[in-house]
């Protein structure tokens, strides 16, 4: 592996316009974000948000679906979208992999599923011809559980929301790619089956040293699962860090809300969460987004945007809280190293 | 604001399209076979007078100025982009010289616009009305009972259905007039004019309703029925709305959208008259005008009725356009 | 007041009938939250269906009983599936998935709810109506701008509560919410949750909420039935269900969630459920059953009493064992 | 489900077809369509009394300028009855004797030297316009004025040719110098056929008007009807008999005109025409098919057609019908070709095909109609058949087609047909060229033509033989039938043979170019035995002008010297003059000779009247007139029209 | 499902019989039903002549054959060749974008707001004389083209968003292989529906064409066929077999195509429902 980094973002923004050509609204679907996964060991990286938090579009722009309006995406150290070193779309494809919300979208319902398997296996150098791609295919779907002879010559209609999503998993091991980002992998599929495709995700890990890119909306299962855990709000990262770390101790008010919503065994509710009325009109305010919801609000947080706070090791939040309300003169963009 | 660049940029494509349409107008007469001033020297001759070349030379030149024919093509363009988007002057006929175009028009077009916004709007209320009960209740009897008359209906040529419909009616049972004629006792826009104009259009507005009323009544069908099935009318059901008001505003609203676009593309087309209506019941509509413009060869008047009908269809679709956010509230002006 | 007595109610299809209720007694009582817990597919939809009277072709209730008492002015009267559909949204009430296909996207949301509401309104005109609606939104602290809304103007959060506003407003004794959380954010999900129980606190009446999450059975139900393949394989209270789960299915869909703060290897339930039209003979969980047994292939397992208030529907327990027996010993003789 | 659905379409199906036959037997009592209750005073549409309105079929259509009058204008319509009723012209034409007469003028123009230069003509006394003021000679030397100071007028072209100038010696006699020899002047400035252009305007209301922008509406009439009302749609025209109809030609000629109304109107397509004969709203019929008679006759037993028996259709129409070639083009330019053509041809499929056999056949350049058939035809028939040969001496003709084309009709079920040699030549003609189609391939052969294996022709140069005929689209029905019928016995013969409908526009306009290659034109024309002035026109080498020009005459641009020659030599002598005819026919023998187009037959034109409302209409046994409603002449017949008191 | 069969099996059962009249039929025919004067005239249909024959002496069932054929190469190749122009089209407009789809998309929009009736006529009687059946068809798909290219555009475009779309990507398929592997098989089920509907549209436009006397009256289609007895006033004259043959197949084949089509689309409706 040439660079030490397997994916890194850097002050990622894409907007979005809604309305007319001159006068609509620029909405920030994703506003200045920085990441990095680190390369070495393999590692899964959630991130964790509502809907129209910008995670899904922060998945579309690292599987190169989506450019983005400002900074950059590097994978494996070079670049995704410009540059000089840019990698090539088939050397992009066997080092990322994607791993897309409905399985039964997933897959043309005209084709059998395992022609997309053969492609695969074909196009991206895992075979050089169709015997020997048997053989990959055959073991890929060996490690998600599946048999060769029970997938040969399907269509999608004949599978479970979850043996297709098996099928999008080994589909995507194919290549023996470094990175899969799987963009709500999980959410289409019955809750007493989803631990079946997350424990996937742990096992591919350790057995192909594969890192994950895990977008969900599903706090639980991206604390089973994970390593790091990036909590999203309206287009911005505002906490950051391993997942046991976040998640017995957040520093960003909307985290801890978050975790307080999850219905959880074992631990019932007491309190009334406020909500939200009218969503959007937070992606255009330029101080703090959550000012109007959050319960430790100051005057600085409707004025101010707030910094990313590095707070400890690897972890960062996107709050004046930690930094005891104090204004900032001057930006710190952190980079944050995980 | 937005609404401003909207209708500017939409306006800018209406333009462009009326224009390259009428361009297509100037260019396709221009391209036939028929010199209209020789069309008219040989009627000339071959009604029995002779003539030495030069004389006919001599008639060529005064004929092709009073018909508006000098110049090269690109002056004569010129000239037909003026009239058309400034003056809107077609010159005069020219077949039926110097009658202005215009007042051929403009005679012709109150009759087609009558005939035909009355029978496209019944059509359209009847089958959409029919249509979306049928498409409610498409299991029924008698929803396929319609269906099979509509599809029964809507193939049969027009020409035969509108003929069968003349000697019914006209002949047989001799209950309708059968072709348009007004007496010349009655002083126009009196009632009894204004009756009798009814009475003249009777027959063939029924037949244009008739035909249209298939096409009608077979898409709001095809369209209630998929609408039938949307979630928030199964919802609506378990609210107890009555089947009434789920009808008219659950399944209606909501399939009326492609039906008013449509009629709205029917309703600018009325400006084209309705050709084989029109022949058929000597209707003195912009249908025949057409026909006989073509038929003599009559470029100016060809190019007035054609351009009356781009322009009517393309600002039909605009118009459509600006006003469907009123519609359908999901839509805004993007 | 409301009970289901061996209820079969099948869809009818070319191929045979879908057993999607496939006798079913259940008990419903006043003043509780009960949930309904099942994988999809298992007919939870279609019992809330039937709960509701909403009985339409393909569907039809093929034998049993359905039996409310409705208390209307202390007087009570007794209702059959057919009665139901008489007195929707006064007696029994719907709080559909929180999806946009359920609103009229034509419609302000205002007429969609008087439409539902007016026929019942004796008393009032249209702008008495809608002065009440507008307080009763105030109430459970909705913006009353929401009633001039097209649904599409609104998030699905606020939808949701909308809708959740529209069954309650006239005070039913029942109320049915199916999956009305699904694909809503943990945030807006817990809000939602909190307003039902507050209403149905202040209401005092029943509502039963279908739901795959568990976690959601936990934070609010009192009473829990646990739904597999058309029948029910266990029924009794929340915190029992939860802490001494009796049924092996049960136990796999609790022990299938991951808990925040607990890494502990978790297990999904592996295969898959059967197919409702050619349901397998005995059991029907048997196939993915870690604990099945030779006669769980054989007999279908009846649903007994193993403690007070607490149903299950194994051979593992020898109550259903000795039931089972009686049964085949009957049979015989 | 799938039973229900089908048996439903069968339903369906049956009730369609029931529907459809309904309107087959749709035969109503002759009588009971009458439109007015017992008693009542029956009105037409236009609130006229019906029985003193006689109601004529519009030839023309609709027309879309119904309020414009001005004769000179290129875009007025005089079929709506203007130039039937209400424009007189100097002199007009007898349709039955093809002789001229005075109408306005009292006489025929009076040659007062012997270059035929310098006329005098004289006004009948004591006509007037319609609306009292007299008309003079000043109006006529106005007319002239005006046309000749205003170029735009279309016709000023003509007349400025013909007319140097004029003097007014009385109110009712005026002196006229010609820029050319004019033996024939009555012709040049009088009705022959259907009318004339040289329409008398009154000079009291031109005068101050700009002539080419006036309407002049409504119109004051020179003839014997005034308008009363238009449909501003144009679908009828009402004229009313003008009160000093005395002060008209037509009043001083014949009489007084009987009809108090007669309305011009236009029903709509044929079917329409029909369905309004059967229904006694329509006296006149201007132009239908046999088929559409027969239906008539079935349906209405007070109809008429020309003939009480076959073939029913007037053939006195002076223009014959035919397949005209450009001459000049390859491999038309060929007399080989042409004849080999003719010789392809079966001429009584043709006929059939075409009108059902109803029609008179013509060998000659000149139409069949009665006077020629007498003054050429039936006098060359000897010739033809005995003496005529190809150079190689091959007799084409075969006289027997009159004799032949009964017997198969006869077969067909057709009765009342006469028996003897001589009437079935009246009515079929003296008969055309043999179908010969070896003698056809031996003339294409001796030319280079060359057969391919599967009998198709190729032309000298071995490219397929493909030709299109010209055909006129929706109007003129039996040319463009023929145009079919010969398309189709054409292609029997081998030749790819493809029919082009045109509309009026384009066929004329390929007329007068050249630019086509066969056509079912009609440049057969004549009603006089003398019919120089249309042979001349149609066949003198100095019209000939290359194609893609318009030409002024000749329009199939043959040139012979010979039958030049025999024009020329025609030309100076007057109508009467014997030689006339004489040369004539050595003209006729030169043609046939060349066949530079293909006549086939005179025309015939189903012309029907309903005899319910109206009698005395022109017949072979009343033959006063011929019955060409559509003409200036018809003027002329509406003394002889007798109302029945229906 | 037995609804669905219904409606799709009774379709092309009355398609497979207007196939066999207009296909198989005219190889059999004793002589060229065009030819004139073969027959008698005017006899009603008997066991020699199903059909009768006409006033011009041909078999009217050979003729009805010969037309049928002719209407059904008319429309089927208006409607391949206008779905197949349209689809092209619309799909490289929907793909391209751009300056290209604002062109194309421009050009689909002239095309349906020029009023095409006026213009067919005029064009047919521009091209009177050569006016082949394969001009007439040639017109036609001038006038058809831009519907389908509208439809396939903004399905290009709605296409372009399906995931499976961006799995193709990532199984390393290429631009011109991800049309044709994944977005073809989903326009070819509506493009075929197009298709069916736009024969219909192309026989009912030349049978107009024809009525007027536009379209290629030499050649046989049923819309020649009506003119040609509306010409002999077969109607007034009530030779219901000459006037009622064209007119009645022409209703049939429309029943046959419509029930094939819907039945077409309810079978694949329930197909993705299962």
């Amino acid at each position: 592996m040439s660079s030490e980094k397997v994916m890194e973002l850097k002050g990622l923004t894409r907007a979005f316009r809604i309305g007319g050509l001159l006068t609509g609204t620029r909405l920030l679907a994703v506003d200045d974000v920085s990441l990095t996964l680190k390369a070495g060991e393999p590692a899964i990286l959630s991130i964790v948000g509502e809907s129209g938090s910008g995670k899904t579009t922060m998945a579309r722009i690292m599987l190169r679906l989506l450019e983005p309006s400002g900074g950059d995406v590097y994978i494996d150290g070079r670049h995704v979208f410009a540059g000089a070193d840019r990698m090539d779309s088939h050397e992009f494809r066997r080092f990322v992999q994607p791993i897309f919300q409905n399985p039964f979208e997933a897959f043309s319902s005209r084709k059998p599923v395992d022609s997309y398997l053969y492609e695969t296996a074909l196009n991206l150098g895992a075979a050089a011809n169709r015997k020997q791609a048997r053989e990959v295919i055959a073991s890929a779907l060996n490690s998600v559980g599946l048999d060769y002879g029970l997938v040969e010559g399907k269509y999608p209609n004949q599978f479970s929301g979850g043996e297709l999503q098996r099928i999008s998993i080994a589909r995507a091991l194919i290549p023996n790619p470094k990175l899969i980002v799987a963009d709500e992998p999980v959410s289409m599929i019955d809750a007493s089956l989803r631990m079946n495709i997350v424990n996937l995700f742990l096992q591919l890990k350790n057995e192909r040293q594969v890192s994950f890119v895990y977008i969900t909306h599903d706090l639980s299962t991206a604390y089973y699962v994970s390593d790091y855990i990036a909590i999203m709000y309206r287009g911005n990262l505002v906490e950051l860090g391993p997942s046991d770390a976040i998640l017995t101790d957040p520093q960003h008010p909307y985290t801890e809300l978050l975790m307080d919503s999850v219905p959880k065994i074992g631990e019932k509710w007491d309190d009334i969460a406020v909500l939200p009325d009218v969503e959007t009109k937070e992606y255009a305010v330029t101080h703090c987004k959550f000012a109007a919801r959050c319960p430790y609000v100051r005057d600085i947080c409707r004025q101010q945007r707030p910094p990313l706070v590095e707070i400890g090791p690897e972890r960062q939040a996107l709050c004046f809280r930690p930094i005891d309300y104090a204004p900032q003169t001057e930006r710190e963009v952190a980079a944050a190293g995980i | 604001m937005r609404f401003a660049v909207f209708l500017l940029s939409r306006l800018l494509t209406y333009v462009i399209v009326v224009w390259i349409g009428m361009t297509a107008v100037f260019l396709v007469p221009r391209l036939m076979p028929t010199d209209p001033v020789s069309a008219m020297l040989g009627r000339v001759m071959s009604q029995g007078a002779f003539m030495e070349p030069a004389q006919v030379e001599a008639i060529r030149a005064s004929l092709t100025a009073s018909f508006g024919l000098e110049g090269t093509l690109w002056e004569q363009y010129l000239g037909f982009m003026r009239r058309v988007f400034i003056t809107f002057d077609f010159g005069p006929s020219l077949a039926m010289f110097p009658t202005p175009v215009s007042q051929l028009i403009g005679r012709a077009l109150p009759w087609s616009l009558g005939l035909l916004l009355a029978s496209t709007l019944i059509a359209w209320v009847l089958g959409n009305t029919i249509g979306l009960l049928a498409g409610y209740h498409r299991l029924r009897a008698y929803s396929k009972f319609l269906e099979g008359f509509a599809v029964l209906v809507y193939p049969i040529p027009y020409y035969i259905l509108a003929l069968i419909m003349i000697i019914l009616f006209g002949y047989v049972w001799g209950i309708l007039p059968t072709n348009f004629s007004m007496s010349p006792m009655l002083k126009p826009w009196t009632l009894d004019y204004v009756w009798a104009a009814i009475y003249n259009s009777i027959l063939p507005a029924l037949s244009i309703v008739i035909v249209n009323f298939g096409w009608w009544f077979l898409s709001m069908k095809a369209l209630s029925s998929t609408l039938a099935e949307e979630e928030y009318v199964d919802f609506a059901k378990l609210k107890g709305v009555g089947e009434g008001r789920i009808m008219s505003r659950y399944v209606a609203q909501n399939a009326i959208l492609p039906q008013i676009t449509m009629l709205a593309l029917v309703l600018g087309g009325v400006f084209n008259g309705a050709l084989i209506t029109e022949i058929l019941f000597s209707y003195p509509g912009v249908g025949s005008l057409i026909y006989s413009a073509v038929l003599q060869a009559d470029y100016n008047l060809l190019m007035g009725t054609i351009s009356l009908s781009i322009l009517a269809v393309s600002t039909a679709t605009f118009v459509v356009d600006l006003i469907y956010p009123f519609i359908d509230p999901r839509i805004r002006y993007r | 007041m409301y009970t289901l007595t061996n209820v079969k109610a099948y869809y009818d299809s070319p191929r045979g009938p879908i057993k999607a209720v496939d006798d079913v007694s259940l008990e419903i009582r006043p003043n509780e939250i009960l949930g309904i817990a099942g994988e999809s597919g298992c007919g939870k939809s279609t019992l809330i269906k039937v709960i509701y009277g909403h009985i339409n072709p393909p569907l039809r209730l093929v034998s049993g009983e359905i039996r409310a008492e409705m208390k209307d002015n202390g007087q009570v009267s007794v209702l059959s599936a057919k009665d139901l559909p008489k007195v929707w949204w006064e007696f029994i009430s719907y709080v559909p998935q929180a999806s946009m296909s359920v609103l009229n996207p034509v419609m302000r949301i205002e007429n969609q709810f008087f439409d539902a509401v007016s026929r019942f309104h004796r008393a009032g005109n249209r702008e008495q109506i809608r002065q009440q609606v507008a307080d009763y939104l105030q109430e459970l602290d909705l913006p009353v701008e929401v009633l001039k809304a097209y649904p599409h103007q609104l998030s699905g959060g606020m939808r949701q509560r909308v809708l959740v506003a529209l069954a309650t407003f006239l005070h039913p004794q029942i109320i049915l919410a199916d999956e009305p959380t699904t694909a809503l954010d943990v945030v807006v999900q817990r809000g939602i949750l909190r307003m039902l129980t507050r209403v149905q606190q202040t209401m005092g009446n029943t509502l039963i909420i279908v739901s795959h999450d568990m976690g959601v059975h936990y934070q609010i139900t009192h009473r829990m039935a646990i739904m597999y393949a058309g029948q029910l394989v266990e029924v009794g209270p929340t915190e029992r269900i939860f802490s001494a789960a009796q049924h092996p299915y049960t136990e796999m869909l609790i022990k299938s969630l991951p808990r925040i703060g607990d890494h502990s290897a978790r297990e999904g339930i592996s295969g898959r459920p059967p197919s409702l039209l050619d349901p397998p003979p005995g059991c029907p969980f048997a196939p993915r059953c870690p604990h099945a047994m030779d006669i769980c292939t054989q007999a279908r397992p009846p649903l007994v009493q193993i403690e007070d208030d607490h149903l299950s529907a194994c051979f593992l327990h020898e109550e259903a064992m000795a039931a089972a027996h009686a049964q085949k010993v009957g049979a015989q003789s | 489900m799938s039973k229900k659905r089908a048996s439903l379409l069968i339903t369906l199906l049956a009730l369609f077809a029931m529907v459809f036959t309904a309107c087959a037997p749709a035969a109503p009592a002759g009588e009971g369509a009458a439109p007015a209750a017992e008693g009542e005073e029956p009105m037409t549409e236009v609130g006229t009394p019906r029985r003193e309105t006689l109601i004529i079929d519009s030839l023309d259509g609709r027309t879309s300028n119904p309020t414009q009058f001005n004769p000179f204008m290129s875009g007025t319509r005089f079929n709506t009855g203007y130039h039937m009723l209400a424009l007189s012209h100097l002199w007009e034409m007898n349709t039955t004797t093809g002789e001229q007469f005075g109408g306005m003028a009292e006489d025929l123009p009076e040659p007062l030297n012997d270059d035929y230069t310098h006329f005098r003509i004289k006004l009948r006394e004591d006509l007037k316009w319609s609306d009292g003021q007299p008309l003079t000679t000043a109006d006529i030397g106005y007319t002239i004025d005006m046309v000749l100071n205003n170029p735009e007028l279309p016709y000023n072209g003509f007349l400025s040719q013909v007319i140097d100038r004029y003097e007014i010696v009385d109110d009712t006699t005026m002196e006229l110098w010609t820029k050319r020899s004019e033996p024939r002047l009555s012709y040049t400035l009088g009705v022959t056929v259907w009318g004339d252009s040289f329409y008398i305007i009154p000079k009291h209301i031109f005068e101050n008007e700009d002539p080419n922008t006036f309407m002049f509406y409504p119109p004051v009439t020179s003839g014997p009807y005034k308008l009363n009302d238009v449909d501003p749609n144009g679908n009828w025209f009402l004229w009313e008999k003008r009160e000093d109809w005395q002060n008209t030609d037509v009043g001083q000629v014949v009489g007084e005109p009987k009809p108090k109304y007669i309305l011009l109107r236009f029903y709509g397509p044929e079917e329409q025409r029909v369905l309004a004969g059967i229904e006694h709203r329509l006296d006149v019929f201007t132009d239908i098919t046999p088929e559409s008679w027969e239906i008539l006759s079935t349906e209405n037993e007070y109809a008429r057609a020309w003939t009480e028996t076959f073939p029913y259709a007037a053939l006195d129409d002076p223009c014959e019908r035919g397949i005209a070639f450009v001459t000049v083009t390859p491999p038309y330019d060929q007399w080989q070709v042409r004849w080999a053509l003719a010789l392809a041809t079966d001429i009584q499929r043709v006929s059939l095909s075409t009108f059902a056999g109803m029609l008179r056949v013509s060998p000659l350049a000149t139409p069949p109609i009665t006077v020629l058939q007498e003054t050429y035809h039936k006098p060359m028939r000897d010739w033809l058949t005995n003496e005529f040969t190809l150079p190689d001496g091959y007799a084409p003709f075969d006289p027997d087609f009159a004799v032949n084309i009964a017997a198969t009709l006869t077969e067909q079920g057709i009765e009342d047909l006469p028996t003897d040699e001589a009437a079935l030549v009246d009515i079929f003609g003296v008969g055309w060229w043999k179908h010969d189609p070896d003698k056809a391939a031996e003339l294409l052969e001796s030319v280079g033509f060359t057969r391919d294996t599967q009998g198709k022709w190729l032309k000298p140069d071995g490219s397929p033989w493909t030709m299109t005929i010209n055909a006129p689209a929706n109007f003129e029905v039996q040319s463009g039938r023929l145009a079919y019928a010969v398309a189709d016995v054409w292609n029997q013969f081998g030749i790819d043979v493809n029919v082009a409908a045109k509309e009026g526009g384009s066929f004329w306009n390929d007329w007068t170019m050249g630019t086509f290659e066969a056509g079912s034109y009609w440049p057969g024309c004549g009603v006089a035995p003398d019919i120089w002035d249309n042979m001349n026109n149609e066949w003198n080498s100095s019209f000939v002008v290359p194609v893609g020009q318009p030409a002024p005459g000749n329009s199939v641009r043959f040139s012979d010297p010979e039958m030049t020659a025999i024009l020329d030599q025609i030309a100076p002598l007057t109508s009467d003059d014997p030689q006339t005819v004489e040369l004539m026919k050595e003209f006729m023998k030169e043609f046939v000779k060349e066949l530079p187009w293909l006549p086939m037959f005179g025309t015939s034109k189903f012309v029907p009247v309903d005899t319910y409302y109206w009698t005395n209409f022109p017949s072979p046994d009343n033959y006063y007139e011929g019955p060409w409603w559509w003409w200036s002449l018809f003027k002329y017949m509406t003394p002889h029209f007798e109302p029945t008191g229906r | 499902m037995s609804k669905t069969n219904t409606r799709l099996l009774l379709g092309a059962a009355i398609l497979a019989v207007i196939f066999v009249l207009g296909v198989v039929m005219p190889l059999f025919a004793p002589e060229d039903p065009r030819i004139w004067n073969t027959q008698p005239r005017n006899l009603k249909p008997s066991v020699d002549h199903l059909l009768g024959t006409t006033n011009l002496g041909q078999d009217t069932f050979w003729l009805l054959a010969w037309s049928t054929r002719n209407s059904l190469i008319i429309g089927f190749l208006v409607a391949i060749a206008a779905t197949v122009i349209g689809v092209l089209a619309g799909m490289t407009a929907g793909f391209v974008g751009g300056v290209v789809d604002r062109v194309l998309t421009l050009l689909m929009d002239v095309f349906i707001v020029v009023p095409s009736l006026p213009i067919l006529i005029l064009l047919a009687s521009m091209l009177q004389g050569k006016a082949s059946i394969y001009l007439i068809s040639g017109i036609l798909i001038i006038f058809n083209w831009p519907w389908p290219a509208r439809q396939s555009r903004s399905m290009a475009l709605s296409m372009r968003e399906r995931e499976f779309v961006n799995t193709a990507w990532f199984s390393g398929e290429q631009g011109w292989k991800i049309i044709i592997r994944e977005i073809f098989p989903f326009i070819t089920a509506w493009a075929f529906a197009n298709l069916i509907n736009t024969v219909l549209v192309a026989i009912g436009a030349e049978s107009s064409l024809a009525v007027i006397g536009l379209s290629s009256l030499q050649e046989s289609t049923l819309g020649t066929m009506i003119y040609w007895a509306l010409q002999h006033q077969a109607l007034l004259g009530r030779r219901w077999w000459w006037i009622g043959a064209p007119v009645v197949t022409i209703v049939v084949m429309f029943i046959g195509l419509f029930l094939f089509s819907t039945g077409l689309s309810e079978r694949s409706a329930e197909r993705r429902g299962r």
